[in-house]
């Protein structure tokens, strides 16, 4: 129990890094980013060939991972710096199916839908696999506190301030004398690096990627755990991701225990509880668990 | 792989009969967004709800075609009605991202319903397969001709009715400010249901016409949401006429993207089409810069 | 009395206390305006009167019947007509559709006639009357919303600030059109900046301050009182 | 002692591979029933815990997580899907934790997985050679090849080019198509410019049954031939006779007879035995069989045990009833399952299988041949 | 030299033409009022200066550079600062966060001083603080500086697009009817107010509707009509063409 429930955890903290990655192009910018499965795969493809194929050490490989995604981040973000909300969600969407799709085809390059598989991971096979779990933990944990203190602060500092106000009105931003297209880019960039991160990290735990893994169900279950956390706040993406790795892992063991229902029905009533759980927290609070607050008061 | 010209124009046939069955939903996206402003992704969630209750209607009671199609039609929008307003009205305040975020969990939980009412299993309506016409080495498929026929005239009715009537006024007077349209005597929350019932409506409609050209299941909504979503985009969100054209582009764009990168790379060509259409047109073919 | 506020304690959300308890009447046929500093609850108050605002206590009766509770086009349906002060147009649907949507209530015949004489009145609306509203310049979405509240034959107008963003001229003629209207028997409710202008045109006046009444009284007296122009009208 | 002996299922319940994943299921734990009521394993009883693995990996990955760590199940059977195998083997062999499965990819077997892998289905390489030659025999000379996006559609194109090569036809045409479309007309439109004498449809379900009807209305008129996993004998519900008749399948099959099979059969009672089911019921057989040979149901013995209990001269049976009556009497036991003689080569997969081809006629398969 | 120069200005919205080849100087250390009938093209100019919009045809020079059709916060930087005619603050940042978000200089805006906060930022964002409360004190706004900005009352928000105008350290002001449902007794002291910047040498373009405010402060006046300038001089002189008492003042009208 105690392994699986540190795995959970694990899980729970690539989620968590995704959510705040997300967080920083959705929830501070305001560009709605449906691809973000695209920017996690980015990542964790780069530091998965570049670990396998020319041997990288696992550090350099994470780094470059988020510097691929990064890149990517700020390439899409310039091509798409025009477009708005839904337009801009059909968009990325279409780029995270691209990279799927890439990585699937170009199989001199990914393996295609073979996947890569033995991704080395930090003492792997040499310490017991609960070990490795534990090592795990400890760095995914230590990658979302980092990354937590520092988008944090980015998003409490006037830069932040500037992304909200691009959020909600660009016009009025550039008015201001806001390069707007530089601060988008910057947002998306950091963002997708932080995905990107993300990915990379996930490749090495699980030893093993195939473009299966990254289907939008992935985007779909970031963004509920971002909404459920509280859009804008960076402690609501941590609170969403735990959240939502909770409920899926919980309806396991309820929907175990229901009579009577064949196992089809029982996986239906499993996903559907999600579904309905999520749908019933937003119902109750919209805002999500942790509301963004107002950050500057003027008589604190 | 093109030879001559009737290789063009048996293509874009192609992409028109796969248009027209991704119209019905693109459109009914656009009707509710048309007055609720919000994405509802749960179209796909109601066009497989249309699609089982025209099949249960079909196949277990032996129904014809004509009568389930309006039953696919009504229960599926009473499923999107019912929908908005236990769920999707008490989010709207918090704004239409959410409320598009909660409509994705509603299409994963209309799925699981279905799941577990009917199983994985594929379904095929209770119909005889017809061979296609053949014009001049051209094929055309008589029953996928019928249904882009059920498509154009849904989608011209509902602009009809949208583009020259009072209550076409009234809803695009609620989407742009609900709350002067209630002082000015309508009820905005009644609009939205009748916006929301006949979306629904039309999904489920859509949901049906997939399945009599191909086979149900309960991912039937879920595998077409995308290129759905994308058609409604490209036209103009909230453009009825827009979300036909939409569908048209993208359903062509996906026969031809076919032909010229290789079929894997289908939906990735179908996206660079969608980014060219919207660097041009970043508000879609037919939307309204806002 | 036509409009009777009681004590009338309203506001939005966690604001809960914006107007403390106001009490207002309106007779039949009569003209009041409303003056008072920016934030002092004028706005609130005609959006609590049109129904737009759920009050915490107090009434709002009109002709006797209760209105608080109602819905905002219930009110309209008994003859309430409101120009609010924002957001008081619909700026994708085209000039003459707006005018449609104020006569909304009304019978189709009424609405064409009406809508064509409209026209005549305010060329201007005649000669965009197929632009989107959202197209207009300041003044003009002033006059379209203007327009839209004459589609109907109201037995009460509420007008927050209706001559705000007007040019001298249009602004002037404005008040000649609502005194018009006033001697057709409509009685009106008016919040004006302009304030002189206002209550000279109107019967009563009235004076906001934080959510109170501070003062009322026939409208010339309050416009020639030297303490009200000094801290309200800026005279 | 008292404790039952957990193994894991993890089909795919939603998602892709829905429309396998249940029977699959069921298949298992009507294995698992049949080892209780035969006494269990050394007295201990048999419990099989299951998970949906959604077909993803990353769902499969954490119903694997739960299965070995909660559940502590000694064996892990019935995955569906190449990448979600491929994602939980290595949880599967650190945890020393056996993996049976259907899925096909060939990179699967040559994971490090010491000896923790027991691929039932035919490596794709040799399930397309075997249908390469057969095609050829059967007088075909252009053969369109139709794969979905998987992990052998190039694998299986590379084969079949060489075998068809090699006996005198070729390969007429080669599309890798998207799995969930809902629209295959162009494909379509390649197929019958190609002039082709033969379709292969190297997909799955949803997309073959569509495949067939727009070849339907196209008028293809060639041979139609499939894998049994693509077009089980539900198509006969979703697709009419006019349109079924004639198609063509193949797949690894026991003896024509089997007992093995045919109990399995009368088991599903009205539906029929697709594939994968009848390999699953050998996963979960074998596993069981292996366990009681052992004398330890633990994950190590399950993996050093299973080709004792099916390769070699010992009795054959058929089914885990009598399989266990006969290692309880101390026998040498060599299992034939449902869906072959399961016989594993050093890396897990199977072994010197026969394949079944059959034909629809009137809403129903008929036995082709057994080679 | 002026420090706005604007030339042969045009601008069409389809069959509309909004602006007709307007011109246009604007004199440092003037507040120069800009009046004309409802729908002249007094706002479209602005759009179009301000970079919010792309002229057709025409030139705006700012300090004798050439800033036609550059964006508008390149435009704002160069010290060239509009507000609105329709309130546009940030609807969910507060009074003081859109007071804040026009302060120029901030070097926080940058990743990296976001992130480690050095004294130069902190003493910034101090400064711009106490300029803010500043702002928002000499408009009434000082209690309601935590309140979201869709939280305001029509006059309000008025007030806030004076006052984020203001923070932004302008040498030219572009007011858009800044005291349209100001009432009047603010509204005079914001005209004294603006006097006082303009003693300490900011320029300002008004365009106003209240004529005792462009009376009292405007000088020159120009006059639009139809998208282009029809008169120019100062108050008295404007308001006593024939043409302008025809096409704008009206008969009550006092002067
Ligand atoms: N986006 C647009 N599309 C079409 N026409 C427009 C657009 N913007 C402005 N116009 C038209 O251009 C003309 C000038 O408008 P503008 O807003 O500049 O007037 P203005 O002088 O500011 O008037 P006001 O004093 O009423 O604010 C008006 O007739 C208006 O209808
Ligand atoms: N939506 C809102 N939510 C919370 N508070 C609000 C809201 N709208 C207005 N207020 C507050 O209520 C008070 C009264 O606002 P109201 O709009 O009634 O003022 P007003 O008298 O009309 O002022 P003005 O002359 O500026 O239009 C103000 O302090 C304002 O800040
Ligand atoms: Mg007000
Ligand atoms: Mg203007």
């Amino acid at each position: 129990m105690e392994a699986y429930l540190v795995a959970m955890l694990v899980f729970a903290g690539f989620y968590a890094l995704m959510a705040l990655g997300l967080n920083v192009i959705w929830g501070l910018a305001g560009m709605v980013n449906l691809g973000l499965v695209g920017f996690f795969a980015v990542g964790a493809y780069a530091s998965a060939l570049l670990t396998t194929k020319l041997l990288w050490p696992m550090p350099l490989g994470w780094a470059a991972g988020a510097l691929m995604a990064a890149a990517a981040g700020a390439v899409m973000a310039l091509i798409v710096a025009r477009l708005r909300g839904d337009y801009l969600a059909i968009v990325t969407l279409g780029f995270a199916e691209v990279i799927r799709l890439v990585a699937s085809n170009e199989i001199w390059l990914t393996n295609g839908t073979d996947g890569i598989s033995g991704i080395p991971g930090p003492w792997r096979g040499d310490v017991s696999p609960q070990g490795f779990n534990l090592i795990y933990l400890g760095i995914v944990w230590t990658a979302v506190a980092v990354v937590f203190v520092l988008l944090a602060r980015l998003s409490h500092s006037p830069f932040g301030r500037v992304l909200r106000a691009i959020r909600e009105d660009e016009d009025i931003a550039a008015v201001a004398g806001k390069p707007v297209l530089w601060f988008k880019v910057r947002a998306f960039t950091i963002g997708a690096a932080v995905l990107g991160g993300a990915g990379a990290l996930y490749a090495h735990y699980n030893a093993y990627i195939a473009p299966d893994g990254f289907a939008p169900l992935l985007t779909i279950y970031i963004v509920l755990a971002l909404t459920a956390g509280g859009v804008g706040a960076m402690r609501g993406a941590i609170i969403g991701a735990l959240f939502v790795i909770a409920l899926l892992e919980s309806t396991r063991f309820l929907s175990a225990i229901i009579p009577g229902v064949s196992p089809v029905q029982k996986a239906a009533l499993r996903e559907g509880a999600i579904a309905l759980s999520l749908i019933l927290l937003l119902r109750f609070r919209p805002q999500g668990l942790i509301p963004e607050k107002t950050r500057t008061k003027a008589f604190p | 792989m093109i030879q001559d010209w009737r290789d063009i124009v048996q293509i874009l046939l192609n992409g028109v009969m796969a248009g027209s069955v991704l119209m019905l939903p693109a459109i009914g996206f656009n009707c509710i967004f048309a007055v609720l402003r919000y994405p509802n992704f749960a179209i796909a969630g109601f066009a497989t709800t249309g699609a089982f209750a025209g099949w249960v209607a079909n196949a277990v009671y032996g129904w014809p075609i004509g009568l389930a199609l309006p039953l696919a039609f009504l229960v599926a929008g009473l499923v999107s009605l019912l929908a908005e307003e236990a769920a999707f009205r008490p989010l709207r305040p918090a704004g239409p991202l959410t409320v598009a975020i909660a409509s994705v969990a509603m299409t994963i939980l209309l799925e699981n319903i279905i799941r577990f009412s009917f199983g994985n299993d594929l379904r095929g309506y209770d119909l005889p397969i017809l061979r296609d016409w053949r014009f001049d080495g051209i094929r055309v498929n008589p029953q996928q001709l019928q249904n882009t026929g059920y498509a154009i005239v849904a989608a011209g009715g509902l602009f009809l009715l949208l583009g020259f009537s009072r209550l076409g006024r009234a809803m695009r007077a609620v989407a742009d400010n609900p709350v002067l349209a209630d002082i000015k005597g309508v009820d905005p929350n009644r609009i939205a249901r009748v916006a929301v019932f006949l979306g629904g409506g039309l999904a489920g409609c859509g949901g049906m016409l997939i399945g009599i050209d191909t086979s149900i299941d309960p991912l039937t909504g879920f595998r077409v949401v995308l290129s759905v979503f994308a058609a409604a985009v490209v036209g103009g969100l909230g453009s009825i006429p827009g979300a036909a054209l939409g569908a048209m582009v993208v359903g062509v764009g996906e026969e031809l993207a076919g032909v010229v990168l290789s079929p894997a790379y289908r939906t990735v060509t179908a996206f660079l089409a969608i980014l060219l259409v919207l660097m041009f047109r970043p508000q879609g073919i037919l939307g309204a810069r806002n | 009395m036509l409009l009777e506020v009681e004590s009338l304690v309203g506001g939005y959300g966690a604001a809960d206390e914006i107007l403390k308890g106001i009490t207002v009447a309106l007779p039949e046929r009569r003209m009041a305006a409303i003056v008072g500093p920016n934030g002092a609850g004028k706005s609130t108050l005609l959006k609590a009167i049109a129904g737009m605002l759920r009050a915490k206590s107090g009434s709002v009766r009109l002709g006797g019947e209760l209105l608080t509770g109602l819905p905002p086009r219930g009110i309209a349906a008994r003859g309430v007509a409101f120009v609010p002060q924002e957001a008081n147009i619909f700026p994708s649907l085209s000039v003459r559709e707006n005018l449609e949507m104020g006569g909304y209530l009304e019978p189709r015949a009424t609405v064409a006639q009406r809508v064509e004489a409209l026209f005549t009145r305010f060329p201007m609306l005649a000669e965009k009357r197929r632009r989107a509203a959202r197209t207009l310049s300041g003044g003009q979405r002033q006059i379209l919303a203007m327009g839209m509240a004459l589609m109907v034959a109201p037995k009460l107008l509420l007008l927050d600030e209706p001559s705000a963003g007007l040019s001298p001229k249009a602004a002037e003629s404005l008040f000649d059109d609502i005194a018009a209207i006033h001697a057709e028997g409509t009685a009106i409710l008016m919040v004006e900046q302009n304030a002189l202008e206002a209550l000279a045109i109107a019967e009563d006046g009235i004076v906001l301050v934080d959510g109170r009444v501070a003062r009322t009284g026939p409208a010339a007296s309050l416009a020639a009182d030297p303490e009200v122009r000094r801290l309200f009208l800026g005279g | 002692q008292t404790q039952p002996v957990v193994f894991g299922a993890l089909p795919p319940l939603t998602g892709a591979g829905g429309p396998y994943g249940p029977a699959m299921l069921r298949a298992m734990q009507g294995v698992v029933e049949a080892a209780n009521a035969a006494g269990g394993i050394k007295g201990r009883q048999v419990r099989l815990a299951f998970e949906d693995d959604q077909t993803n990996p990353d769902a499969g990955v954490r119903g694997a997580r739960k299965l070995i760590d909660v559940d502590r199940v000694q064996a892990l059977m019935g995955t569906w899907a190449s990448s979600v195998t491929t994602a939980v083997a290595p949880l599967c062999w650190e945890n020393r934790v056996p993996l049976f499965t259907v899925s096909g990819a060939d990179s699967i077997t040559l994971l490090p997985h010491q000896g923790h892998i027991f691929r039932t289905q035919p490596n794709s390489r040799l399930q397309i050679e075997t249908a390469s030659k057969w095609l050829l025999g059967k007088g075909a000379k252009r053969v369109f090849h139709m794969a979905a996006q998987s992990p052998f559609a190039q694998s299986s194109q590379d084969v079949m080019t060489q075998t068809l090569g090699a006996g005198g036809g070729a390969v007429s045409g080669y599309i890798v198509y998207e799995r969930d479309k809902t629209a295959f007309r162009s494909e379509v439109d390649q197929i019958m410019r190609s002039r082709s004498d033969t379709v292969m449809l190297n997909g799955y379900l949803p997309d073959v049954t569509i495949l067939l009807r727009e070849l339907y209305r196209a008028g293809f008129d060639g041979r139609r031939f499939t894998f049994a996993y693509a077009a089980p004998a539900s198509v006969f519900g979703t697709l009419p006779n006019e349109v079924t008749n004639g198609l063509t399948t193949f797949q690894p099959s026991p003896d024509l007879n089997s007992p093995a099979f045919t109990r399995l059969k009368a088991a599903f009672g009205s539906t029929e035995v697709d594939p994968y089911s009848a390999q699953v019921h050998d996963h979960a057989t074998m596993a069981i069989l292996a366990a009681a040979q052992g004398g330890e149901a633990t994950g190590t013995v399950i993996r050093d045990n299973v080709r004792k209990i099916c390769q070699g001269d010992g009795e054959k049976v058929d089914n885990v009833t009598d399989g266990l009556r006969l290692i309880a009497a101390g026998r040498a036991v060599n299992f034939e399952g449902a869906s072959g003689p399961c016989e594993f080569d050093e890396r897990g997969d199977i072994r010197g299988t026969k394949f079944r081809y059959e034909v629809a006629e009137g809403g129903a398969y008929r036995v082709l041949e057994l080679v | 030299m002026p420090l706005l120069q604007v030339h042969g200005l045009s601008r069409r919205f389809g069959g509309v033409v909004a602006l007709d080849g307007l011109e246009l100087e604007v004199r440092p250390g003037t507040v120069t009022g800009l009046i004309g009938p409802n729908g002249a093209g007094k706002s479209t100019a602005f759009q179009c200066i301000s970079g919010v919009i792309p002229p057709d045809a025409g030139q705006v020079l700012f300090d004798g550079k050439d800033i036609t059709g550059l964006r508008p916060d390149r435009i704002t930087g160069a010290g060239l600062v509009r507000s609105f005619q329709i309130a546009r603050g940030i609807p969910r940042l507060t009074v003081l966060e859109n007071l804040l978000l026009y302060g120029p200089a901030q070097p926080g805006e940058g990743v990296a001083a976001a992130i480690l906060r050095p004294a130069a930022m902190r003493a910034r964002e101090e400064a711009l603080r106490e300029r803010a409360k500043a702002v928002a004190a000499r408009l009434n706004l000082t209690a309601v500086l935590d309140n979201q900005a869709a939280a305001l009352s029509g006059g309000q928000k008025k007030l806030m697009e004076i006052g984020r105008a203001l923070m932004a350290e302008p040498r030219l002001l572009l007011l858009d009817e800044p005291v349209a449902g100001v009432n009047p007794s603010l509204a005079a002291e914001i005209a004294t107010h603006i006097g006082t910047l303009r003693d300490e040498g900011l320029t300002v373009l008004i365009v106003e509707h209240h004529m005792d405010f462009v009376a009292s402060l405007c000088d020159p006046v120009i006059v639009m009509a139809e998208g282009r300038r029809l008169v120019e001089g100062s108050f008295a002189d404007v308001a006593a063409d024939a043409r302008v008492q025809e096409a704008y003042m009206g008969g009550r009208v006092h002067a």
